[in-house]
Parts: C-alpha cells; structure tokens; sequence
C-alpha cells in the first residue's frame, strides 16, 4: 500500500505549475491561455492546503485556497470578457498575432 | 549700512523684470527692450553702488566676516533624525575681491548685450523673457557662497541657454544648442557629485552647538568641520578627495573651457546670436574659472598644490593650441571663439602660480577677457548685421568703407593682443609674472608665451583679411556705426583703455583677496599635511 | 631751472604728442586744417627737447634726474613680499640727447610731410599716428624702468604698423605691416621673458634698483650663465626692432610705408631704440653675452651691406644699408665701444633720416618711381636734393669733415682695440670690410641717381626740385651732418663736447669674473650713476684705443676711398662692364638679389610650419577632438540619425564608437520588446531562472 | 478574536471604508440616474476628498488591526502606508479631472459608472497594498488592483488599441500574480504563516533550505517587479501603457507604481530585516542578498529604460519608458537598504506624481486637439500651445532633474543617499543615465520650439479649466524646487514603518 505523503502533493503541484507555464507561453488560442493560468493557480493551491495537512498549520491553507478560488473566478470572468471584446473587434483570439503595440 | 539687501536686488531684479515682460502683450517689442535695457541699467548701477560702498581691505575667501554684503538666512531647515542629522541649507549671498570683479563685469556686459539684442525680432517677449532669466543666473553664481545655491544657479542658466542659442541662433544651431546643452549638463553633473559628498564630509556647529552637515562653501574650508568619516573629508584615510577634485575640476573646465573639453565652444559661438555670443564669452566662460577659484581651490589646497603643474599645463595647452586653430580658421566668429580658447588659458595659467601676481592677472584677466572678448563679437556682429556672411575671405577692405568702425576694431585686436596701454596687457603680464616665479612651471610658462607672438598672428592677419586692403565692391555701401553701436563700443572701449593705463583701481578691489587666498592655500599646505598623505 | 622743474619738461614733452594724437584722430574728419596742431604741438616738443637737453649737459651734468610714482601697489603680499611697480622718469645725458635728437627728426619729418602727404584722403590722421609714434618713442627714451620701456616698445611696434600700413589698400602695405608687428613680436617674446627674469630675481623694473642689486652680488638662480642669458634675452628685443640678423627681414618690406616715415622710424628713430636698450641694459652684460651681441652686430653689418649692392629699389638700398649701420653700433657695443655706438647712433639718425626724405623727394618728383635704373642725371633738376643727399653719403662713407667719419672712425677704432686687448680680430675685419661695402653701394645709388644720362626720359622731363618745406629739413639735416657739431677737431671726436661730456659712463655692474676686465666695474654698490667723466675706461683699453686710433682712421679712409673709387669705375665711367661681372658671379649676384633668401628661408619653415600646424590643429579640433568628446560625452544614440550634419563625422571616425554603441544598446533592448505577450512571459522566466543562478551562492 | 475586536478595528480603515462606500454610492447613483452620468465625477471627488481626510487624520496611529492570532494581523496601519494613501488619493484625484477632458472617455460617457467604479475598485486595492501585513491579503488587494485595471485598459471598446493593451495586460498580470501567489505556498509550507512579521521572526529563528526561500522571494518579486515596471519584469508596460486610455495610463504610472513601491519596500522591510542601526540602515538576515538583487534590477530598470527611451517616436510609449527608468532610479532607494534610502523614494513620489501627471495632462490635451501622441507632431507646436508648451518643459526638465525645479530635489534626494551609504559605482551609473536621459526630454523641447515648420501650426484652443489645472501641476514644481522643506518633512515625518 502506498502511502500519500507531502512529496506527492507537492510533486502534482510542481507538475501543475509547469504545465500552465508551458500552456501560458505555448498556446495560440487565448482561451487555452487563460486556462493555463488557472492551472498556475491551483497548483498554489494544492500546495496551500498540502502544506496544511501535512505541517498542523490547521485549515488556514484551506481557507486561503478558498480565497484563490474565488479570485480565480473573477479573474477568469475578467480575462474571458477581455477575450470577447477581442474577438468581437478583431475575429480573431489568436495571442501571437496581437502584436501591433510594439516597438 | 547694508541694510539694503543689494545682492538680492541685483540678482532678482531680471526675475522681476521677466515677470513683467511675460505679463506685456506680445506686440510691446519696444516696451520689452526698453524695460530689459531699464532693469539692465539698474544692475550696474546697483553694481557701482557696491564698488563704492565697498571695503577694500577686507579680504574674504574663507571667512565670513570679511565677506561684504552679505545675506544669510535659513532657507531649508529641517529637523533630521539621529543618523542623519539637521538639514540645512542657507540662503547665503556675498561678495569678496574675487566675486566683485566679476559681477561688474556681468553686470556691464549684460548691459552692453541687451543694447546689442535690440535688432532681435523673432518672438521678442520669449527672447528677453529667457534673457532676463539668464541673467539672474549668472548673478546668482556670483554671489552664492552657498554649494546648493551657488549649484542652482549654475544650472539656471544652462535652458535659457538652450533656447536663446537654439531658437534664435544660426542654421546649425539645433545641433550647438544641443551640443552645449549636453556638455554643461555632463560637466555639472560631476559639480552635483562633489557637492553631495563634500556635503556629507563637512558639519558646522550651529550656534546652540549641535553639528550639521552643510552646503556652506567657507564651512567646507575650514579643517575643523570635517567629519571624521566623511567621505570627502582628509581626517578619514580612505578619503575619495582627489578623485573628487578631478570630477569637480572637469566639470568647471568644461566651462572654460579647458583643452579638450572646449569643442561646444566654437559651435556655440557661431550659432549662437551676437548678442548671446557676447554673455557666452563674456561672462559665462568665467564660471569655469572663477568655481575654480572660489570651490576648488580653498576647499582643497593640498590637491591643487599637488596638481598645479598640470594646471599650468592645461594652460598652456590651451594658450597655444586656442591660438593655433584659431589661425586656422575662415569663419570670423569661430576665429574670435578660439581666441577666447586661448585667452582663458592665460587664466588657467595664473591661477596655477597660486601667488598674488598669477592670481590677480587670472582675475583681471577674466574681466578684460569678459569685456574684450564681448567687443570682438561685437564687432563681427556689427559686420554680420550688415553683410550676412563671416567668411573672412569674403571681405576686404572695409577700413576704406567704414573707419570709425575699423578704429573700434584695432583698438578691440590691439586689447586682444595685450598691447600695452590697453587691459589685456597688464592681466597677462601679471599672468606671466606670476606664473615665471614659481620653480614648477616656469618651463610651461616660457613655452606659454609665446602665445602673445600667436595671438599677434591671427589677429593681425584677421585684421587684414577683413579690414585692409582693396575694398571688395559688394561692400561698396556699408554703412558706419549707427547711435546704438556706439553706445554699446564706447563703454567697452573706455574700460578697456582705462584698466590698461590704469589698472590700480581693479587690482585694489581684489588685493586683499587674492593675498588672503594665497595665504590661505599656503597655510593650508601645512594644515594638511598634518593629516597625513591623501 | 631745477631738477623738478625738468622733470615737469620731461613730462610735457613726454605728453604734448599724444595729446596730438588724441585731437588729430578725433577731429581729424571734421576740422581739415587739424595737423597744424599737431605740428605746432611738435614744435613745443622740440623747443622742450632743446630746453632739457641743453640744461640737464650744462646745468646738471654729473647726475642723473628720476622722478618716479607707485602705478601698482599689490602691498606686502604672501609668498612673493613688498610688490610695488613704481614707472617713472629718468633723464640722464644719453637720455636728453636722444629725446633732442627724436624731437628733432620727428619735427622736420613733420614738416617734410606736410607737403609730401598732401592729397592724402587720411593726410589727418598720418599726422595723428605720427604723434602716436613720436609719443611712444620718447617713453622708450625717458622712461626708468624696464617694464615701462616694453610697454613703450610695443606701442612704437603699433605706431609703426600703423605707418607701414598706412596706405592699406594696398596688399603689399598691410602684408608689410603685419609682418614687421609679427616679427617685432618674436624679439619682443625674448625680452619679455628676459624681464620676467629680472622681475623674479630682483622684484622690480627700475633700473636703477636692478643695478644695484647685480652689484650686490644678486644674479639670476645665483649664476653668471642665467645673467647672460638674461642679457640675450633681453637683447633679442633690440634684435627685432633694430632689425638684427636674424630677425632683420621686416625692415626692408617696411619701406611700403610712406617715405617720412622711413625716414624717422625706420632710419632714425625706432630702429636706433634696439641700441638704446642696449645702452640703458650695458651694465648687465657679461663678456659671454657681449661676444654674442658683437657677434650678430657683425653678421647684421655685412648680410644687409652685401645685399644692398644689388638692390635697385631706391628705398630698399636705405633699408639695407640701415640694418648693416645699426650692425655697427650693436657690434661696437659688443666689443665695448659704448660711447661710439651712441655717437653713431646720433650721427647715423641725421644723415640717414636725410637720406631717405631725399629719396623721398627724389620719389615725388619722380612720380612714385622708386626704381634706381629709371633715373639718373637729376643732379641737374634736382640741385638741392642732390647736394644735401652727397652729404649724407659722405657722412656714411666716413669721409672726414662729417660727423659719419668721427663716429664710424670710433666704431673702427673701438673693434681694432678690442682684437688687441683679446685676440679676436674678426669685428674689426668685418667691420673695414662693411665700411668698403658701404661706400661703394651708396656711391652707387648716387651715381645711377643723379649722375650719367636720364634713362626714363619722359618722367625725367617732369622731375622738378622739391618744395621749400620739404627742402629745408634736408638741408637742416645736411647741416647736422657735418663734424663742427660734435667736436673741434674733424679727426678726433674724443676732444668734442660729446663724447667727453655728454656720455655718461656706463658701468659694468656684473661680478667680475663675468666681466671684461677691461671694462669698468661700477665704482661701489647701490648708487645711482656715479660720474666721472675723466676715466671712462680702464688704462689699459684707454692705451688699446689711443693705440689704435691712428692705424684705424688710414684704414678706414682707405677702405670708404676704394669703395667709392670702385662705384665711379663701374658706374660712372664705365670701365667695368657690370653685366659681365654679374654674369660672371650670377650665382653670387643672385644671392645677394635676393636677400640671401631669408624670406624663402623663414616662409619654408616658420611661416608655413605654423600655418599649416594651425590648419592641422583646425581640422584635427573639428574632427577628432570634437568627435572623442562627442562620443564619450553624449553618450547617446549619437546626433546620427537626429542631426543630419553630424553624419559625415561619424562616418569619418571611429571615435564615436562609443554612441554608436549606446544607440546599439537602446536597439538590443528594443528586441525585446516584440509585442507578443508570451515571449515576454518567456523572458520573465527565464530572468528568475538566471537570478536563481546568480544568488543561489548567498 | 471577538465581534467588539473587530468593530474596533473596523474604525482603523475608515479610509478603505469610505472609499468603499464612495463605490457602492456611485453604483446606486448610476443606476438611479439612469443616462445622466454628470453627477458621478462629483460624488468621486467628494468621496475621495472624504478618505483623503481620513486618512490625513490616521497620520500617527501605528497599531496592527485585524489580528489572526495573538502576534499577527492582517494589516499594520502607519504612517508609511498613510503617505502612500496620500499619493494615490492626490493622483485619484488628478485622474478624475483628467478624465473630465479626455476625449477618449468621454467617448464613453454611456459607460462612466462603470468607470468610476473600477477606478474606485483600483483605490481600494491599492489603499489595502500599502498597509497589508499578510502576504494573503497583499496577493488579494493586488488583485483587486489588477482586476480593475484590466478592464480599465481597454475601456474604449471599440478601440484595437485599448483591447489588445487590455488583453496583454491581463494574460501578464495572470501569470506574474500566479506565480507570486504560487511563491507565496512555498513561504506558506516553509514557515506556516503568511504574517510578514510572524515570517520574519520564523526565519529569524531557524535556517530554511535557502535555495527554497530565494525561489519564493523572486517568485514573489515576479508580482511586485510586475506593478512596479522593473526589468525584468517590465514587458508589459510600455505595450499597455501605449494602448491605454491616457488617464488610465497616467494613473498606472503613478498611483498603481506607488502602491507597488510600498508594498515592496513594506514586505522586504519587515520580512527580511533583523535590525535598523543608528545611522539608520537596515541589516539583512542572512538568507537573501536582496541589495545585490535590487542593485541588480534597477540599474537594469533605469538603463534599459532610458535606452529604449532613446528610439521612441510615440511620446506616450516614450513616457512609459522614462517611467520605468525611474522606477530604475526609485529602486536605487529601496536598494541602500536605508531609511535615508526610502525618503528618498518618497519625495521622489510626490514630484514624479506632479511632473508624470503632467506630462501625460499635456500630452492627452494636444492629443484630444490634433489626434496625435507622435512626437514628429510636436514639431513646431510651441507657439500654438504658449502655455502648455512652457508646462510641459518644466515637466520634462524635473523629468531630467535639473534645477530649480523639484525633480532635482529629488535627485539629489536619491544622490545623497546613495553617497551616504557609499555606493558610488552605482551613483555613477545613476549619473550617466541621466545625461542619457536628457536627450530624448530635450528631443521634445526641441521639437516643439527649435525646428522650423514650414506652415505655421494654428493656435490649439485649450480649455480655461485645464490651463489652470496644468499650473496646478507646474508651479509645484516650481516651488518645491526652491522650497523644499515641507516635502522632506513630509516624507520624513511618514517615515515610520510599523515593526521592529
């Protein structure tokens, strides 16, 4: 029988993290970034609440994820209105090719 | 008997005067150059007011209470904290034999200027608006003993500057606007560093006793306010002070300016307009010098003693090398910009021999410089009003056509050459004088002389180039001088004249000074050295 | 009459020209008749003169009269002590004479140039700066101190620029001018310094004071070597405006000015003052210094008299027969003859300033014709001008019964006496030679002038003899050249009132070892002008010159005899064909032609060396220096793209690598920027990674 | 903690409160008043004047409120967070008027609540950043700020500009607060707490694996670099800062730089600070080297900022470029690791909130007349806009920092610190920039007065209100310039981070 520790928490976390880093700076499609960042954010909060658990912080970690999620709604609410607007003014949510502000 | 805080008159009357012309309509032309040439008048005679309230026997330099007409009042006063102390800063103005000379001389050639400027029509209100500022500004460094003050100042003039050179100079004159521009403003920025640390290595005792760091330039001399720490100050052993030096010694040789930081000097002369011209050389370039003078020299003695063969070295440099380009030159205005190169080496020189001679033909030799070098540009202003071109090739003849004009212009090269009977000769005399006493740079000072032999050169052949000869037929109608350009060539002449035949009164008014600054740096060698090495 | 009230003469005369100059240059325009001010005011200088030269030799003869102020009092000062610049007067027998003497020329050039400047459209103010002029040349002669003299110097080097060029329009005149200021200026650089020297040795000007400060032993740097480098220096003023080899080359291009003036500055007056100093400074001299002094004394008598043989223009014939007569004095003062220098000098003045105004009247009536080969046989038109100007070239031949004869005669007799105190008899073999040289090309210029058949027929037809006024300083100065003037005896000037009176003695105040012995050391320490008039000299140069008088004066007449014997050969009678001769030693003639080709010489190498250093330095400021300090200071993308003219610049030079490299840096930077909001996250990332790297040591 | 705790505390953030309350105001007013939209700017001044009294009147309270436990709290109320409340209040304010004139907003008019009440929204994020002790609340006030902003980005809906900065800026302010937030669970599992002062006594106590913390610190200064502009860290602004509505982008330079400012210098003040000498520096624990890091990042900031700065033709992406050279320049101050250092980071923000603000006001007024933010088109502006243009120099030349105007205050300010803790290299460094930086200012200068045109530009017509209100920004300047005092005793009288 395995035992679940902390490493396999934080090695899921780790995971998470890297794969919505990888999602943020590869995906064309604006929607696939958006929830690349929402992966971000909920490696920090598995972590959040492993290190609760496994450090008798009590639930102050679960609280916090709490928080997160909130936020990562109104965030993702925000970010998809955004989108939107792009898509209605320019057809087209495509990243990499919102490029014409620079230098 | 000084009740009447004449310095700050004499410094913020232009402030006054440019409120006032920003408040008239822009169609008064007439009104502004009048109320210029009003505000103008009332500096010099404000200045002679000083002359003849002044005491010529107090010397000045290093101690307040031998400073004339002096201000001081709490400007910032800040209560600080334990590890920073109190701040502050005095609003503090007066005025010694070194500073005296220089403000009459401001003063006058700001007058002569303004008469000068009276044929300018371009945006008139922004023309005397920035001019009446700029003169605030150069008053200003004149009077300041305060570092910050006299910093503020300093840096007042470099924008009117800008604009008058670049919007009512020549077709290059974006290009000299900006090159002066960044070249003052680099060589400031070296003087803003030195005052920063000099700041944090001096703390004056206030009357309750307490100890606060202070912009105070005489605080800054007197050995006693250093700070064991501080970073500038000779008690401690790490101490930066001849970095500092070099740093503050750039930033006035920009000014000068002084081989090789003296090209914006030409560029900006052409460009600029004549009446510009004529403040540039006339008074501006003696800021290099007279900072050097009254900051670097008392406030580190044991440094420039150690760096005068250098300084003399400069000097030279800039006597010969001034001269040779300016023989090398077409252009009428960029001849007379060299000169002026070659002149304020004579400057460099005589305050290198640190004795009374050198230091008081450095002096004077400012002054005349300041008011021959504004009749040179005079000059070739009068000629560019008329003809439109400075290519001395192009001329030729004009004594035929106009000689009370060429009478103006020998007695004006004559001065430049240091003929004697006119002021030039007897600053570079004392120059020379001065300079050959000491051991170290009598070499330097041979070679330096034979600068007269150059400056006799390029003058003369500019004179002729110009001047003699067949008349050139395009000239065939140039008219002589007109009321105006007497009024603006006989003062200059008169002074000139007058200081050559005579020159007691001008080395009275600064005698006690130039004494007491080299007793000064004398004694301070000995001071020093009791720190032991730098 | 006492001794303050010649000081208050002194000072008038001293003031009554530039008071002249003053009126006559400011009215000049408006009132036409303004130069008789300046005349009469000459006339009162003169009277002056007279007055104070005849009372200072007969009234107070034994002494010297100084009048002094305090011009600058810097006080007590710190490192240097008491710095007082005291100018002042002094008038002392050389000194009244040589005023009497200027005045005197200066008046009747004045009163030439009446007449021979009419019709000038500036004939007010060539009356003006001849005030100026003879203003400045009197400070040079009363003045006390050294300092005093420099300043009168160069204001008699502007008097004289001005002249030269006073007929500007014309380049040749304004180029003449230039280059005797400039050239002036290159002994005046010597002088100056060697003032310096003596200012820094002794703290003061007056000579007097420096005097007795040598003799107490006080040297420059403690060494006998400094005193006669200080005396060269010193000297290398009287080089420029005596117009001494090396630096004589300005004075025949002077002759661009108008004739009179020739005549008083640059024959009689100006040119003499490079003597004058020397005399005023002979006491400082050392034996080392005063070889040297002999030396180019001698080298500026022959030079200029071997060139002034084939020179055809009447003026540059004066000029160079000027500078090898001033040769003579100088060299007689190097080889000690000091009272004969000053004799010459005084004798030299008149008949020389009369040479030239009657050139210049020759030159009137000739209609501005300088060229001897266009004259000849003007005796006839001419009889006045022909008479006088025999006189002169007489005198300066040394033919006895003129003054030339008595004072040259000194000259020959004081190098003579020098080759047989010490040897060396080479002064007075150039010396004899220089006399030949002398006699036969003045004799051909008066033969070619006045003698033989006009060659240019139509402008002799209108030649017609000068004006009164302009005639009668000929004849004043004819007069003066004749011997009764200075001494009873026409073979031994030593008997005349001059040399036994109005000499002072000059003393040698220079230690001894530096000094000729046989010359006089000064009689004791601090003292002002000790006289004797008895012994001059040591016995033993007083026995060398008695010794040599005799030999001297057969010698000297054989020489000045020959010399004119050869002129009338070859150019009155004709026995020699000169064209053949010339061809014969074309390469010499040529030589001497042209000048030894100084100016050739001076233009290859110090006019072009400077010019083209200048221009050199000119491009290398507008190009490297401006570009080094551009690059390093702005510190920017440069003016490159902002400042269309500065391109070219920066094409040109590496030098603004340093903008370049700045502009570089803001484009690198704008790479980043691509406007693709995930490349900058990449960025992002990456940065924390290197952070990570950097600080992961702490 | 009990409910009287809590009500107690409540009385702490009255400004907050008000500000809040001044939001929820202009929703129901905005609903209430249906089309009429003319009240609403009113109501925002009157609220903002409301919490900037406020907070003027919390100035000398120092107390932790809102305590989670018996030695943490979720914020510290000082005079440190007062001043910066001051800043954003001020610059709040300013941004209103500038919202009044800007053509761009008012093209929005329909709307203007919404507006108002993001701007609010930003207010009160940014009034929680600067007093939050809690690395929580700090990551939520932060993204209330952020949230706001966004939207506020791309307000102008129909512009591509405006929507391309907004979308930028959100994707970028997502994963910098993601990773912050995810730099902040590492903290969290080291130590157990999210208490900035119950942090600082954990890692006081016992040593933590340092690579670990490092990581979670630079996590963490991913989102602080993030709202502060700094290299690198920065990418982001100049795009948005091009793209956004000009108050908006005023009002991110500023405000939003502030409130960024305070919160980085509050969390490595309390967090990784043991003690504070007499001579006023601050000594590290013996975990992070944050001087070299900050060193590190802003001479970069200032550096690529000026540089960058040079190749503009946009004045507007030109001014965000200066602005991230100066937050170079501010960094410097949290860099001496001294309270000298901070006052000086807080003169320097009340000049650069006069002299920024002003030279977006001016550059969005001649924009709203001719249409343009190219600096090309400046060319020859200087007669027709007498006013403006002599503003605008004075904007610019305090921009250079050159005297007598109050940019040069601070500089010297920042200078004087720098020297003090003997930095000189990096003052160097400083100076140099500078000089750099006064050629593309200058390029403006000269634009507008010193090249010639051929057609003479027409007289812009500006507003009687907006002249007024531009000397209302300039002549600050000026008088600071001069008379300096009361800003140094501000700053100085502010310089009071609760703690240690």
């Amino acid at each position: 029988m395995l035992h679940v520790g902390l490493t396999h928490f934080l090695v899921i976390s780790i995971a998470l993290f890297s794969l919505g880093l990888y999602a943020v700076v590869t995906r064309k499609n604006a929607v696939m970034v958006l929830m690349g960042i929402e992966l971000i954010l909920n490696s920090a909060n598995i972590n959040f609440i492993a290190f609760s658990k496994f450090g008798n912080f009590g639930l102050q970690g679960q609280l916090i994820a709490l928080f997160v999620i909130v936020l990562a709604a109104a965030e993702a609410a925000v970010a998809l209105a955004i989108v939107l607007n792009i898509y209605k003014t320019l057809a087209n949510i495509n990243v990499d090719e919102i490029d014409s502000l620079r230098d | 008997m000084h009740s009447v805080p004449y310095l700050s008159l004499i410094t913020f009357l232009p402030i006054l005067g440019m409120i006032i012309v920003l408040a008239l309509p822009k169609t008064q032309g007439r009104a502004i150059k009048s109320l210029t040439l009003l505000i103008t008048g009332i500096q010099v005679i404000i200045a002679i007011i000083l002359l003849i309230n002044y005491d010529y026997s107090l010397g000045g330099i290093f101690e307040q209470s031998s400073f004339q007409f002096v201000e001081k009042w709490r400007w910032i006063d800040i209560d600080g904290f334990s590890w920073l102390g109190k701040i502050k800063v005095d609003y503090f103005l007066g005025i010694d034999g070194i500073s005296t000379p220089l403000l009459l001389l401001t003063a006058i050639v700001t007058f002569i200027a303004t008469l000068s400027s009276w044929n300018i029509n371009k945006s008139i209100k922004g023309y005397f608006a920035l001019f009446l500022l700029l003169d605030t500004g150069m008053m200003g460094v004149f009077v300041a003993l305060d570092f910050f003050l006299f910093y503020i100042f300093w840096e007042l003039m470099l924008l009117p500057m800008y604009f008058l050179i670049g919007v009512w100079g020549g077709p290059r004159r974006e290009y000299a606007a900006i090159k002066f521009f960044l070249y003052t403003l680099l060589g400031s920025v070296f003087i803003l560093i030195v005052m920063i640390g000099l700041y944090f290595s001096t703390q004056e005792t206030l009357a309750d006793g307490t100890r606060v760091f202070t912009f105070n330039i005489l605080a800054m001399m007197d050995t006693n306010n250093f700070t064991p720490n501080g970073i500038l100050s000779p008690l401690n052993p790490n101490n930066l002070r001849f970095i500092a030096y070099i740093a503050l010694f750039a930033g006035f040789a920009i000014k000068i300016p002084m081989f090789p930081f003296h090209t914006w000097l030409p560029d900006a002369h052409v460009e600029a307009p004549t009446p510009i011209s004529v403040i540039l050389a006339g008074v501006l370039l003696k800021m290099g010098t007279y900072g050097i003078l009254r900051i670097s020299y008392p406030v580190f003695p044991e440094i420039t003693k150690q760096l005068i063969w250098y300084i003399a070295l400069f000097g030279m440099i800039n006597i010969i090398y001034g001269a040779l380009c300016a023989m090398a030159q077409r252009d009428f205005k960029k001849m007379i910009a060299y000169s002026s190169v070659s002149h304020m080496g004579y400057v460099l020189l005589g305050m290198a021999s640190m004795n009374t001679l050198g230091i008081s033909g450095a002096v004077l030799q400012m002054f005349n410089h300041g008011t021959i070098t504004a009749m040179l540009f005079l000059i070739v202003g009068v000629l560019y009003d008329r003809t439109h071109t400075r290519d001395m090739d192009a001329f030729g003849g004009i004594a035929v056509q106009m000689p009370v004009y060429t009478g103006v212009v020998t007695v004006a090269f004559f001065a430049a050459i240091g003929l004697p009977s006119l002021s030039g000769f007897i600053s570079e005399a004392f120059v020379f004088l001065g300079a050959f006493a000491v051991d170290l740079i009598r070499v330097l000072t041979v070679i330096s002389i034979s600068g007269i032999l150059l400056g006799a050169a390029y003058m003369l052949w500019a004179l002729q180039r110009v001047y003699l000869g067949k008349l050139n037929e395009k000239w065939a109608s140039l008219k002589d001088l007109t009321f105006r350009e007497y009024a603006m060539f006989i003062p200059l002449a008169l002074i000139i004249i007058f200081l050559g035949v005579y020159p007691s009164p001008m080395l009275d008014l600064m005698n006690s000074s130039v004494n007491s600054m080299v007793k000064f740096m004398a004694d301070a060698q000995v001071i020093y050295s009791s720190f032991g090495g730098f | 009459m006492t001794e303050s009230s010649l000081i208050n003469i002194a000072v008038t005369i001293l003031f009554l020209p530039i008071l002249g100059f003053i009126v006559t240059l400011l009215l000049g325009k408006k009132v036409k008749k303004i130069y008789y001010f300046e005349n009469i005011i000459l006339f009162f200088s003169l009277a002056g003169a007279g007055i104070l030269a005849y009372t200072k030799l007969s009234l107070f003869h034994d002494t010297a009269i100084t009048a002094e102020f305090t011009w600058i009092n810097l006080g007590n000062t710190p490192l240097l002590g008491e710095i007082k610049i005291n100018l002042g007067i002094m008038i002392d027998n050389i000194a009244a004479l040589m005023i009497l003497v200027v005045m005197l020329v200066s008046f009747l050039v004045h009163i030439f140039s009446i007449e021979y400047m009419r019709g000038d459209p500036r004939y007010n103010r060539y009356f003006a700066y001849l005030g100026l002029f003879t203003f400045s040349m009197a400070g040079i002669v009363l003045t006390h101190n050294i300092l005093m003299m420099y300043m009168f110097w160069e204001l008699v080097g502007v008097s004289s620029y001005l002249l030269i060029g006073f007929w500007f329009e014309k380049k040749s005149a304004a180029d003449a001018g230039k280059k005797a200021f400039i050239v002036n200026r290159i002994g005046d650089v010597g002088m100056f310094i060697g003032i310096l020297m003596l200012f820094t040795t002794y703290h003061t000007f007056t000579f007097d004071e420096i005097f007795a400060q040598i003799s107490n032993g006080v040297l420059p740097f403690n060494s006998g070597f400094w005193m006669t480098v200080t005396g060269l220096l010193i000297f290398a003023g009287a080089i420029g405006k005596s117009a001494q080899f090396p630096l004589h080359v300005w004075l025949p291009d002077a002759m661009e000015g108008p004739t009179p003036v020739s005549a008083l500055i640059h024959a009689a007056t100006m040119v003499a003052a490079g003597v004058y100093l020397v005399i005023r400074v002979f006491g400082i001299m050392t034996s080392d210094a005063l070889v040297v002094i002999a030396t180019i004394g001698a080298l500026s008598a022959f030079i200029p008299a071997t060139i002034a043989l084939t020179q055809n223009d009447i003026k540059k014939v004066l000029a160079y027969s000027t500078i090898s007569q001033l040769g003579y004095m100088i060299m007689a003062l190097g080889v000690g003859a000091f009272q004969f220098a000053f004799f010459h000098l005084i004798t030299h003045a008149f008949f020389k300033a009369g040479l030239f105004l009657g050139s210049g009247s020759v030159i009137t009536s000739m209609h501005h014709e300088q060229d001897i080969r266009q004259m000849g046989g003007l005796r006839k038109k001419m009889p006045i001008t022909y008479y006088t100007m025999l006189i002169y070239s007489l005198a300066i031949s040394g033919i006895p019964l003129t003054s030339g004869f008595l004072s040259k005669d000194g000259i020959l007799a004081g190098s003579y006496a020098f080759g047989l105190l010490t040897g060396n008899s080479f002064f007075a073999i150039v010396g004899f030679f220089v006399a030949l040289l002398t006699a036969f090309y003045m004799f051909r210029l008066m033969i070619l002038t006045f003698h033989g058949e006009p060659r240019n027929k139509e402008k002799y037809e209108h030649a017609k003899e000068s004006k009164l006024v302009m005639t009668l300083p000929l004849a004043v100065l004819a007069i003066l050249s004749i011997f009764i003037w200075y001494t009873p005896n026409p073979f031994n000037p030593e008997q005349g009132w001059l040399l036994s009176k109005g000499i002072n003695t000059h003393e040698q105040y220079i230690p001894d070892n530096t000094r000729f012995d046989f010359l006089t050391p000064a009689k004791e320490p601090v003292i002002q002008n000790e006289e004797s008039a008895s012994v001059m000299y040591s016995e033993s140069y007083e026995e060398a010159i008695q010794e040599s008088h005799i030999p001297t004066m057969l010698l000297s007449l054989l020489m000045a005899g020959l010399g004119i014997l050869i002129a009338f050969v070859f150019y009155q009678w004709k026995k020699i064909n000169v064209d053949k001769l010339v061809d014969r030693f074309n390469p010499l003639y040529k030589f001497s032609l042209n000048k030894w080709y100084f100016d050739e010489l001076y233009d290859a190498t110090a006019v072009k060396g400077t010019i083209g250093l200048s221009s050199f330095l000119g491009k290398f400021d507008s190009k490297i220096i401006d570009g080094i300090v551009n690059g390093v200071a702005t510190f920017t993308r440069g003016f490159s793209s902002f400042i269309g003219k500065f391109d070219n610049i920066v094409i040109d030079g590496i030098v603004n690598f340093t903008a370049y490299l700045s502009g570089f840096i803001g484009l690198i930077f704008r790479r980043f920027q691509t406007g693709k909001v995930q490349t900058y996250l990449v960025f992002v990332l990456i940065s924390v990674v290197i952070l990570l790297f950097i600080f992961n040591s702490f | 903690m009990n409910i009287e705790q809590l009500i107690s505390d409540l009385f702490y953030i009255k400004p907050e409160i008000a500000v809040a309350v001044t939001l929820v105001v202009i929703v129901v007013v905005d609903l209430i008043m249906g089309k009429n939209k003319k009240a609403l700017p009113f109501i925002s001044l009157v609220g903002l004047l409301i919490a900037g009294i406020l907070v003027v009147q919390q100035f000398g309270t120092a107390k932790f409120v809102f305590k989670t436990s018996i030695n943490s709290s979720l914020m510290a109320i000082d005079n440190f967070g007062s001043y910066f409340k001051i800043i954003v209040v001020v610059s709040s304010i300013f941004i209103v008027f500038f919202s009044l004139s800007s053509a761009e907003i008012k093209s929005t008019y329909a709307r203007h609540g919404e507006y108002y009440s993001l701007i609010f929204g930003m207010i009160l994020g940014m009034f929680f950043m600067v007093s939050a002790a809690d690395l929580i609340l700090i990551y939520l006030s932060m993204e209330l700020l952020s949230l706001s902003s966004y939207v506020l980005a791309g307000f102008v809906k129909n512009s591509i500009r405006n929507s391309e900065a907004s979308l930028k800026y959100v994707i970028y302010g997502g994963v910098s607060s993601g990773i912050m937030l995810f730099g902040i669970s590492i903290i969290f599992g080291l130590t157990g707490s999210t208490n900035l002062y119950e942090i600082n006594s954990l890692i006081q106590a016992q040593s933590f694996p340092s690579i670990t913390l490092l990581l979670a610190g630079l996590f963490i200064i991913v989102g602080f670099g993030f709202k502060i502009s700094a290299a690198p860290f920065h990418f982001w602004t100049p795009d948005v800062y091009e793209g956004a509505p000009i108050p908006i982008t005023a009002f991110l330079s500023v405000a939003s730089k502030a409130a960024g400012f305070a919160v980085l210098i509050r969390f490595i003040k309390v967090v990784f600070v043991d003690s504070v000498d007499v001579n006023g520096f601050w000594h590290l624990i013996n975990v992070i080297d944050w001087k070299s890091i900050i060193i590190l990042l802003s001479i970069l900031t200032m550096t690529l900022g000026n540089f960058a700065a040079l190749w503009q033709d946009n004045l507007k992406r030109m001014l965000a470029y200066s602005s991230i050279a100066h937050a170079g320049y501010m960094l410097l101050g949290v860099a001496v690791l001294s309270n000298e250092g901070i006052i000086a980071i807080m003169i320097y923000f009340i000049v650069y909130l006069f002299m920024n603000l002003g030279a977006f006001f001016v550059v969005m007024l001649v924009a709203n007349e001719i249409g343009s933010e190219e600096i090309d088109d400046y060319k020859g502006l200087g007669r027709s806009i007498p006013l403006l243009g002599v503003a605008l120099a004075i904007f610019l030349i305090s921009l250079v920092g050159l005297p007598p105007t109050a940019g040069f205050i601070a500089k010297v300010a920042l200078f004087i610190a720098l020297i003090d803790a003997n930095m000189i290299v990096v003052l160097v460094i400083t100076i140099l920039n500078t000089v750099v930086s006064v050629y593309y200012y200058i390029r403006i200068l000269r634009n507008l007065y010193l090249v010639k045109v051929d057609e003479e530009r027409p007289m812009l017509r500006i507003n009687f209100l907006n002249k007024v209100f531009v000397l209302f920004l300039a002549v600050p300047l000026i008088v600071f310039g001069i008379y300096f005092t009361p800003i140094i005793d501000f700053a100085k009288y502010s310089l009071n981070i609760l703690g240690l």
